[in-house]
């Protein structure tokens, strides 16, 4: 096994992310996608840690750990957004929320 | 006796630990594709908490045990479960009335913009020599350490998420509480 | 240990007790004063207990550090410290405070958020002993932006009036301005000398070593490091101390509860400032006696005090004109400091703290007696009815006009024109403050004979405050009188307590050659101004409705002072109409430059499709429906560019990225 | 990472058979990976087999405790006493006709079941049984129960939204909201533990607690003040996360049928039943081992019983007790539910948290017990003041739903 294989799996699960996330209608399949980056980035740490010169510093660990903690804070709010968004134009679309349009 | 089953044990996980890594990752793939895809939200949300599972395994398999149990903690358990309860909370005027999955701009667009991506990731990937790193011996991370490190060095970054929580917590809360004057 | 663990005792125990109170009910009123004068009690005796330490030991400079962070090879170390400057500030902070709780039990009696109001009394009071007993900068830092958030809650206590709601924005948001200089200079503090703590062996910022590098270190045009750090940190200092342009909030402030004007004005924030500089003085005095750091403070402290003496002239308002005697003052400190001498400086803000809380106090008193009247033209005759108030104020009256030998401002403010007059650069802040000294006079007597004398023109009934009141009243204007006896020259003591050497009684020092002709000169300012504002207001009486006499006399320029030179209305035609505007601009540029690029790239392939259009009509009519449909396909594609749709953008940003990795692709390998 | 390590101690008779087993297969010249698995197998095996039979005797013996409580027999016909209960229990629920509505998500609905089986089990992994008696000496191994747990949500989501039903939506959103409310005192005063003890690995744990003060009193953690309310309100966390009385709210028949479970019948209304059980027994074992001293033994001389008889027996205590508070107490309302979880359990742990800090950082002596003891004493009596003040008895106020 080589770091190539893993920085593929984990481009092509951005790539899937990116795609839900350009592509789908509903706001939380966008976060969906958005999730799925994240975890690809965060498997990007943990490959590049795991293949480091210097693994015992667990720098790609600690990264990982902060980038889990920020996700988390991100989807609670854009959730949150959400909710609030559907309950003011009853959709939870992303083409519906155009009020700011000029 | 004890040597001999420690030895046993070392063995047995030199042995599989790719297949670990790979199945895994295969399964996470999967199932990611199946999220970014299926049309039923419910259907890729479940998918979706099935791609973290299969990541937070991939983690554990490539020795990022902590950080692998914190996945599945943080996804599974809780980003996962309020992926699901908003859905269920903006479920009437979507889920049976959608005419499309897609968004007003059509599929074609974004799938190409992420094949071209793909591509280009992959390119860069499969030409770069950092990228043919041959696999180290699998290095510790014991969670006394990390819980070192994290009161240590990285203990401005913790402070910092911890604020990032509290305010995402409370923004939370006042986001989705009830007008009071509707 | 134990004497740092008292040290640390004293911002604690009022911290505590405000924890405490903030968890009771509203109900609970008298456990919750209780509580907060026990504790503010108890530190003030230990405040005393260092007072006396640092007495008795000689010259006394004690240590505590703790390390609060460490990060990578980085630490952030906090302390505690012990000098002459910080015990003597720490006494007179607990002492005054103390009295302004007692004073406030009667006077915020009636409140229904007396258990609030008490709660957050004690947390400025705690916030304020944390920055004077400070060894370290960021800890200073901490506990100065907790005063300022003490004063935003307590000058919006009575957020219902939007008056006193916009004053406390005002407050909090003029002095945050500062607070971004003093922050850099913070941050350039620690990147120039690795350390924030003040005495560390040796080490600290505002020892040798870090100095000297400081002052050799030349940053921006000309300017030595030191020069730049200490003016990014007078710039906080003169937000907290309402300096010259900051000043603005200080007179606003007044919306707050009576003892809340007195707190502020005496003991608490606006000595935050002084009390700042006079700490960092090292790092101001860096490059020199007459350091351009240090003439920035004497220029704006000599401008500060004649300018704001000016707008007390014309008020009318009791509080307002004791707030800007407040500014006026401050001015006068900062003045003593940029010519170099903190002891004048410390003298005069402590003396000033006593005087000006009797004030406030008294002020409080007359307007709880008058029935929260608070324009001077209805008042007047009051000494009749409130003979202890207006014994009381007539003495803190005295000393802030610096009437002769038995009262604290006389020998303050001298030791501050003494300095003045002695500084190298230029005699003009000199004769600014001398100027300045004259008006106080003048506006005192002015507001005397307003509130005090002839006949009460009001409609209610005026009456004598309660003794809680007016005891705090009695013991702050004894020390108003008794602390003169320490500020002569003849007995130099605080000079001799600031720096550590013994004190001889030296009646000689009166009558040398300089010391006379300032003390003759500021004697002649004080004459000068009581008398005339005697032939102004004392020889007929006054009324309600006429205008003030000064303004019969020269109309418009009495209506600029009444106006406070209009620097309010300057602000919000500059800074508040600039930041408007610039909203606006961007709007316009928004709709006009981004949008219109977006409509010039829809036109054009909206041309293009209506060119493949007309192609497709005139030349190629049959058989290519599709191509042209493409074409249009492609006009529609570039004209959602303007959509308002997320993904479209987040579309166009995932593309960007893709060309940029093709770019750097195509470049590096 | 060592999830098949398995190392022996000579008294320990379990560890010691298994050892005697592959060393004998290997004299017998089977390959070293095949060793790995019968290993990996025998002790699977071993945990599955305990943990059924141990379900099979507390459904029953539930029953009969709850039948004594109410002042009637409860099942005694089927074998000696009703024993043999579970059995008859067992066969009926595989012959009964497995429903599945119409409507139902077909795919969801039948992995439910599975879903919820499979972390009730792994979670079993990281428990000490007794001495030197951990399936997976896992480095972070609370970690490890919790993330694993943490699967049991997904699983009531798919069953109640899978079966089309409104009373399971209904229900397993309750229960979703309980458990995630509720995990985070219980997480919470997990932590307690593991920040006094220095360590997330259970045997470290439990090895922590092994000593006694004055030669006799054992040195468990809930014999501390901060350890003790960490255990009660661990304990109260452990019903609610298992949904048990009073906590039972998502299956509660009166208003929801029967929750999440409406929709399913026969075998995999049994899965569902089981995986409840062995939850329950699998976080009765960590609460063994994180407050009373897991394998200990009470008293010095009783080192001679077998270190997993005294694991086992203090989860049978921990059990006992819990069926105990379903005979007892009443089933609450939703929104007392949360407000207790939010109002009451959170800041009470977050005190018990900040007593074992000082606990730890006044020295663990006297001094330390009086602080702890007034660090969550106080929070206690205060909050405590404030919700008896607000659920003192007064008129009947009536409540309309909306």
């Amino acid at each position: 096994m080589t770091l190539q294989i893993l920085l593929a799996v984990s481009a092509v699960l951005f790539a899937f992310g990116l795609v839900a996330a350009l592509t789908r209608r509903n706001a939380i399949m966008v976060l969906i996608g958005i999730e799925l980056m994240m975890g690809a980035g965060n498997l990007n740490f943990i490959a590049f840690w795991r293949f480091s010169a210097h693994p015992e510093a667990l720098t790609g660990i600690l990264f990982a750990i902060f980038s889990i903690a920020v996700a988390a804070a991100e989807a609670a709010v854009g959730l949150a957004i959400i909710i609030l968004v559907h309950r003011r134009i009853k959709s939870a679309n992303v083409d519906d929320a155009n009020q700011l349009k000029g | 006796m004890n040597e001999f089953l420690q030895r046993l044990n070392a063995l047995s996980w030199d042995a599989c630990s790719q297949w670990l890594v790979l199945i895994p990752s295969g399964v996470m793939l999967l199932a990611a594709a199946a999220a970014a895809a299926l049309r039923n939200l419910i259907h890729a949300a479940l998918c979706l908490t099935l791609s973290f599972i299969a990541l937070g395994i991939v983690f554990i398999a490539l020795g990022a045990e902590f950080v692998g149990l914190v996945q599945l903690l943080v996804y599974v358990g809780a980003v996962a479960m309020l992926i699901v309860f908003a859905i269920l909370l903006t479920r009437p005027s979507d889920l049976a009335g959608a005419k499309s999955p897609f968004a007003g701009l059509g599929p074609v667009g974004g799938i190409l913009t992420g094949a071209g991506l793909l591509v280009a990731l992959l390119a860069f990937i499969f030409s770069s020599p950092v990228a043919k790193t041959a696999l180290p011996p699998a290095p510790v991370a014991p969670v006394a350490k990390i819980g070192e490190l994290l009161m240590g060095s990285y203990i401005v970054p913790l402070q910092v998420v911890g604020v990032l929580l509290t305010a995402a917590l409370i923004g939370a809360a006042v986001l989705a509480m009830e007008d009071k004057q509707p | 240990m134990h004497l740092a663990l008292l040290i640390a005792l004293v911002p604690l125990l009022p911290l505590l007790a405000a924890g405490l109170t903030s968890l009771l009910r509203r109900e609970q009123r008298v456990f919750a004063s209780t509580l907060v004068i026990a504790a503010q009690s108890v530190s003030t005796i230990i405040a005393l207990g260092a007072f006396l330490i640092t007495l008795r030991h000689g010259f006394v400079r004690e240590t505590f550090d703790f390390t609060w962070l460490t990060f990578g090879t980085a630490n952030l170390q906090l302390g505690l410290l012990l000098d002459p400057l910080g015990a003597g500030m720490a006494l007179m902070v607990t002492f005054v405070s103390l009295l302004i709780f007692i004073y406030s039990h009667g006077y915020m009696k009636e409140d229904r958020n007396y258990t609030r109001f008490f709660c957050f009394l004690s947390l400025f009071s705690a916030a304020m002993l944390g920055v004077v007993l400070s060894n370290s900068l960021l800890l200073t830092f901490i506990c100065w932006e907790l005063v300022g958030l003490a004063s935003y809650l307590l000058i919006g206590f009575w957020f219902h009036k939007p008056s006193a709601a916009a004053a406390a924005k005002k407050a909090f948001i003029t002095t945050r301005v500062g607070d971004m200089g003093f922050l850099l200079g913070m941050l350039w503090l620690y990147s120039a000398s690795g350390t924030l703590l003040f005495y560390d062996n040796g080490a600290g910022c505002l020892e040798g070593a870090a100095l000297t590098a400081m002052a050799t270190k030349t940053a921006c045009v000309g300017l030595a490091v030191s020069n730049c750090i200490a003016l990014l940190i007078f710039c906080g200092a003169a937000g907290k101390s309402g300096q010259f342009p900051l000043h603005v909030w200080l007179p606003d402030a007044m919306e707050g509860p009576t003892p809340v004007s007195a707190l502020i004005h005496a003991a608490t924030m606006v000595a935050a400032g002084v009390f700042l500089v006079a700490r960092v003085f090292p790092i101001f005095s860096a490059a020199g006696e007459t350091s351009v750091a240090l003439q920035t403070v004497a220029w704006i402290g000599a401008f500060t005090a004649l300018f704001a003496a000016l707008i007390a002239v014309a008020q009318t308002d009791i509080k307002r004109i004791l707030a800007y005697s407040t500014v006026s003052q401050l001015g006068f400190m900062m003045l003593a400091l940029g010519v170099g001498s903190v002891t004048a400086a410390m003298v005069h803000l402590i003396a000033h703290a006593f005087f000006k809380a009797l004030l406030f106090m008294g002020a409080g008193s007359v307007i709880h007696g008058v029935h929260e009247e608070q324009d001077i033209r209805n008042m007047g005759g009051i000494r009749k009815y409130m003979p202890v108030t207006f014994v009381t104020y007539a003495i803190g009256m005295m000393a802030l006009c610096g009437v002769p030998f038995f009262f604290s401002g006389f020998w303050s403010k001298d030791a501050i024109l003494h300095e003045a007059h002695g500084w190298p650069v230029s005699h003009w802040p000199f004769i600014m403050a001398a100027a300045a000294a004259c008006l106080t006079a003048f506006y005192m007597t002015r507001q005397m004979f307003y509130v005090f004398f002839g006949k009460y023109r009001g409609h209610a009934h005026p009456h004598e405050s309660p003794a809680v009141m007016t005891v705090p009243l009695m013991i702050l204007a004894a020390f108003a009188v008794l602390l003169s006896i320490p500020a002569t020259p003849a007995w130099p003591w605080f000079e001799g307590y600031g720096k550590g050497h013994p004190v001889t009684l030296a009646f000689e020092k009166l009558v040398e050659h300089d010391f006379l002709s300032i003390a003759g000169l500021s004697i002649l300012i004080v004459t000068l101004g009581i008398g005339i504002a005697w032939m102004i207001y004392g020889r007929r009486p006054l009324s309600a409705t006429a205008p003030d006499p000064l303004e019969s006399f020269w109309a418009p320029g009495f209506k600029t002072l009444a106006n406070r030179f209009y620097v309010d209305e300057l602000y919000n035609a500059t800074v508040v109409r600039a930041l408007a505007g610039l909203g606006v601009l961007f709007a316009w540029f928004d709709r006009r430059i981004l949008a219109g690029a977006i409509r010039a790239a829809a036109g054009i392939s909206v041309t293009f499709s209506k060119l493949g259009d007309l192609f497709e009509k005139f030349t190629l009519n049959l058989g290519f429906d599709s191509s042209c449909g493409g074409l249009r396909d492609c006009g529609s594609l570039f004209s959602e560019w303007e959509s308002g749709r997320v993904q479209g953008y987040l579309r166009f940003l995932g593309v960007g990225v893709v060309v940029l990795l093709a770019i750097i692709g195509w470049l590096f390998t | 990472m060592n999830f098949f390590a398995l190392p022996v101690h000579f008294v320990q008779a379990p560890n010691e058979l298994k050892a005697w087993f592959l060393s004998l297969l290997a004299s017998f010249g089977v390959p070293a990976w095949l060793l790995v698995v019968i290993s990996a197998v025998l002790v699977i095996g071993t945990i599955i087999g305990v943990f059924l039979v141990l379900f099979a005797l507390t459904s029953v013996l539930e029953r009969k405790i709850l039948a004594r409580v109410q002042n009637r027999y409860g099942p005694n016909r089927v074998g000696p006493c009703g024993l043999f209960q579970p059995v008859a229990d067992g066969i009926k629920m595989i012959t009964k006709e497995d429903l599945v509505p119409r409507s139902a998500d077909k795919i969801v609905h039948f992995l439910a079941p599975v879903v919820m089986m499979v972390p009730a089990l792994m979670v079993l992994a990281i428990l000490p049984y007794g001495r030197d008696m951990v399936p997976a000496e896992l480095d972070a191994g609370i970690l490890y129960f919790f993330a694993v747990g943490a699967g049991t949500e997904v699983a009531v989501f798919m069953a109640g939204w899978g079966s089309n039903n409104k009373y399971s939506v209904l229900g397993a959103m309750r229960a979703i909201a309980q458990m995630v409310s509720y995990e985070l005192p219980l997480i919470i005063s997990a932590v307690v533990v593991a920040m006094v003890t220095g360590s997330l690995a259970p045997s470290a744990i439990v090895t922590a607690q092994g000593d006694f003060a004055f030669g006799f009193f054992p040195g468990w953690y809930v014999f501390t003040p901060w350890g003790f309310v960490a255990c009660l309100l661990f304990y109260i966390a452990a019903l609610a996360e298992s949904n048990r009385c009073p906590f039972d709210l998502p299956e509660g028949e009166s208003e929801l049928v029967a929750g999440h479970l409406t929709e399913y019948s026969g075998f995999k209304y049994a899965t569902f039943f089981m995986a409840e059980y062995v939850g329950m027994f699998a976080i009765c074992g960590l609460l063994v081992t994180l407050f009373l001293g897991g394998w200990q033994a009470p008293l010095p001389f009783l080192t001679i019983v077998p270190s997993w008889c005294w694991f086992f027996g203090k989860v049978a205590f921990v059990a006992f007790t819990m069926i105990w508070v379903r005979a007892t107490l009443p089933r609450m309302r939703i929104d007392h539910l949360m407000t207790f979880a939010w109002k009451f359990m959170l800041p009470m742990s977050f005190a018990a948290f900040l007593a074992a800090a000082c606990w730890h950082y006044a020295g663990r002596g006297p001094l330390a017990w009086a602080l702890s003891a007034v660090i969550v004493g106080v929070p206690y009596l205060v909050l405590g003041n404030h919700f008896t003040a607000r659920f003192s008895v007064t008129n009947r106020r009536y409540q309309f739903s909306e």
